[in-house]
């Protein structure tokens, strides 16, 4: 993968994938590289997120929502916020409303986007990237946030044709604004293919808007690629119990992502 | 709790679906008497029919047997922010007395808390822009408390008048229901009354169960026992749920 | 058609279609009904605009491209700015991103939308609805545009479902952000079906979005539907010298529109 | 002119593209030297491939052929705005020794135009944000004018610094492409200055097409002549134009 001439110390990276498509395969080369002092970008961190955050390589999360859905909390997320364990990790901490519209004024080359959000919520007074802004024409207050610009975007999608144009279907979420938001990027793909077929709900990104293309069969697992695989949910059940102890959790990133 | 959820639900109505009890609580509704509710999940699912119970918002059904698959921007600017949808789903690890939820930190520091929580998602504007919200929360002391320790999500602010004053859209939660019975706003305060109980819980029982000194409605009711049709079909609906396991949702 | 319920004498009407689905027969029915002093929203006019106006329903053109594309120019609209024939005619005149972002602004329920446009143009002194807005993260300084709310919004899309639901494919242009920014919708099809097929690039309007659908076969043309007809281009050319004289005009509209 | 265009087209450049004389110099520069080259229209298809020229962005057969086809709020705020696009070809009604261009009135007034065009459409965006811009124009001296009745595109505005002050991205009309010749920005001034001229045209031929005291490059050059492909290439591609009846383009 093109992870190794992509992802630099200290960079800010975003993983994207709504539940559906999330690059799990990129993000274990990040950790098998060694990356340090990252900066994680994600609405929703999900199990990959936890997995980088425990093994140290981050120094900041992005974020909306960090749990294990439907499942409970992600615990090296909480015992990094908690205990400072493996070491302290800064928060940037938004609403997925504010999140989505971050991306998509990177991906618009805005430095900032407006919403009718986080009005009385206290996240407003512990994150700088969220401000207030007035309408020039109806004198209205909104909330404004910062624009994400990501170093990197790494997102999973389907197929790849011949010239590098990429397809993904079924939950799209904001992988098409991560991309167009980062400088750098990566897809990882089910599979290359002579020519994409059309199809319904497809988000289709041109070769010229990507940098890297990458085929990693099955590289979204535990999450799942939509017609090619199902979401591994006994696996993030599972993923409860081993990451809950903190020796159990790097006994199973030393056996099944370390020495893979 | 599940049951008396679903029967909050009308038919025809648009409802934000979060996963775990608001789901289950819809997809019952939708198998009962609200046939035409549609469901719309913030991973950009609208109209999602599922024909068992997803494990989370993101799985491969909601997008199978959706109306319409949209990306999550356009869910929130298009779909969620004008006050399209009737009604939003919340639940939290705390609520206070005038319906704030907190699903960020448990303690006194955001910087350093006793309980790192998972946090917004999409909980903020949902409370703020759905035309109503339904909150379904275990009811404890622990978790229905005097002040929320953060307020992720407003419901009445300090009270009367806070929600216009922010400029939301949406009437805030007109309902929160527990394993106890259902809490309303009181009209003028906004205060949350308890005005139904569930069968077999007193009212004793019930401010035991509420960290505040919580108020009874002059009009208290009993909810209706669930049906045999109600506890059967929830009874079905679980055994369907992906993953096939029983799995504690927060 | 559900025109007569929906359009009223001084409204605020959308008709829109980017070139493809154009709803002429619903512009059609306006004209018949006799509506006046309506204001027009549309980014391309087109040769329905021209009709409208020529027959002397409009009041005020919101618009950002006034002419016949590929032919020249619309001799309806340039009588009414050049000659107030049949009347006077205000305009409030955008570029094509800006109007675009106006009805993503009036689609998202906020006052306004910023972008990076008119920057020494000439247009920010002649509309209103264009001012300056400060970042407030870097102190840049952007364009703000209005929200556009139109009373009605009227789209053509080639089928409706029996729910109600609709389906349009093709190019798809601005006709999501208008019906979502209008406060009454119309929707015309070319057929209804049982059960809408999902295909490649469409836009979904659900049911609860729309407030009517009328089956109208062929009521974008001389636009088209992609995959129902063909753009009569020849008709395009033809309007030229139609429209191009008062009398030819009103002649054709007599026997062609009113007559129908 | 249209070859002349066509030329100046790199292949894999990514080309936003209007109607008319820049669409056939696009679908041109990819019959020849370019088959890489991107076309974008305004219509939202990205990667089009027309078998035969269109008569509007808005035919079907460029939908048909696209990479992908998006709305047009994308087009214009993921696509062109950040600056993704390499080439812009802009014409208009009036053009001015600093590039500003006039697609809007003809008169001194706005209000009471002598002549109304018309609009602005995409260009005063494509002007700004394309890494470069291309204008084909006929050149006279009622179209080349001092100054131009009406800025609806900004060129290089009052001259050298202008762009920058204004915030822009891209770097402006790089080129413009006429009938007598080709002109460009002399480096420290930005006035547009004749650097080629067609096969057969003389020097003063081309001062009296234009509308103020032109400049011509002291390296002035005569563009190659059409080879006999060139020619014949865009005969063919001529007689596919949709509509199949010659149409004066605006």
């Amino acid at each position: 993968m093109a992870i190794a001439a992509l992802v630099r110390d200290g960079d800010t990276i975003a993983l994207e994938g709504f539940t559906h498509l999330i690059p799990f395969a990129a993000g274990h080369e990040i950790i098998r590289q060694g990356r340090r002092r990252l900066s994680l970008v994600r609405m929703t961190p999900d199990l990959i997120y936890d997995q980088l955050i425990g093994m140290g390589c981050a120094r900041r999360l992005v974020f909306s929502w960090g749990g294990n859905p439907g499942v409970g909390s992600l615990h090296r997320f909480r015992d990094a916020v908690e205990h400072d364990w493996p070491e302290s990790l800064e928060l940037e901490e938004h609403s997925h409303a504010g999140m989505a519209n971050r991306y998509a004024a990177g991906a618009s080359g805005l430095p900032f986007a407006v919403l009718r959000g986080y009005a009385g919520s206290d996240l407003v007074g512990e994150t700088d990237s969220i401000r207030s802004i007035v309408c020039p024409f109806t004198g209205e207050s909104l909330a404004a946030v910062s624009a994400l610009n990501p170093d990197v975007a790494v997102i999973h999608a389907q197929q790849a044709d011949a010239s590098g144009n990429v397809q993904l279907w079924g939950i799209c979420g904001v992988q098409k604004e991560a991309v167009l938001a980062a400088r750098r990027t990566l897809v990882t793909v089910e599979e290359l293919v002579e020519r994409l077929e059309p199809r319904p709900g497809a988000v289709v990104l041109p070769a010229w808007a990507i940098d890297y293309v990458s085929v990693v069969r099955n590289g979204a697992h535990p999450s799942y690629a939509h017609g090619y695989s199902e979401r591994d949910n006994d696996f993030y059940l599972a993923w409860d119990a081993i990451s809950r102890d903190r020796t159990t959790f790097q006994e199973w990133m030393e056996a099944n992502v370390l020495a893979a | 709790m599940t049951i008396a959820a679903a029967r909050a639900l009308r038919n025809g109505a648009v409802c934000f679906v979060g996963i775990g009890l608001p789901s289950t609580a819809a997809n019952l509704a939708a198998r009962l008497h609200a046939p035409e509710l549609v469901l719309v999940y913030e991973s950009g699912t609208l109209g999602a029919k599922p024909e068992f119970l997803p494990l989370s918002i993101g799985d491969g059904i909601l997008a199978e047997t959706a109306d319409a698959v949209v990306g999550v921007v356009e869910t929130f600017n298009y779909w969620l922010q004008p006050g399209r949808i009737d009604i939003g789903f919340l639940a939290g690890a705390q609520l206070d007395r005038f319906g704030n939820i907190n699903t960020t930190v448990i303690g006194d520091s955001y910087d350093a808390p006793r309980v790192r929580l998972p946090g917004a998602g999409g909980a903020p504007e949902i409370a703020a822009s759905c035309r109503e919200v339904l909150i379904i929360m275990r009811q404890s002391p622990r978790t229905f408390v005097e002040r929320v320790d953060f307020v992720t999500s407003v419901g009445y602010g300090s009270g009367a008048g806070d929600r216009e004053r922010h400029g939301f859209i949406g009437a805030g939660p007109t309902m929160v229901i527990t394993d106890v019975g259902i809490l309303q706003p009181a009209p003028e305060t906004r205060e949350l009354v308890l005005t139904h109980l569930h069968p077999g819980v007193g009212l004793q029982e019930a401010k035991a169960a509420t960290g505040w000194e919580l108020v009874a409605s002059a009009e208290l009711e009993h909810t209706p026992p669930p049906t045999t049709l109600e506890l059967s079909t929830l009874r079905e609906l679980e055994q369907t749920k992906a993953g096939r396991s029983t799995v504690g949702v927060l």
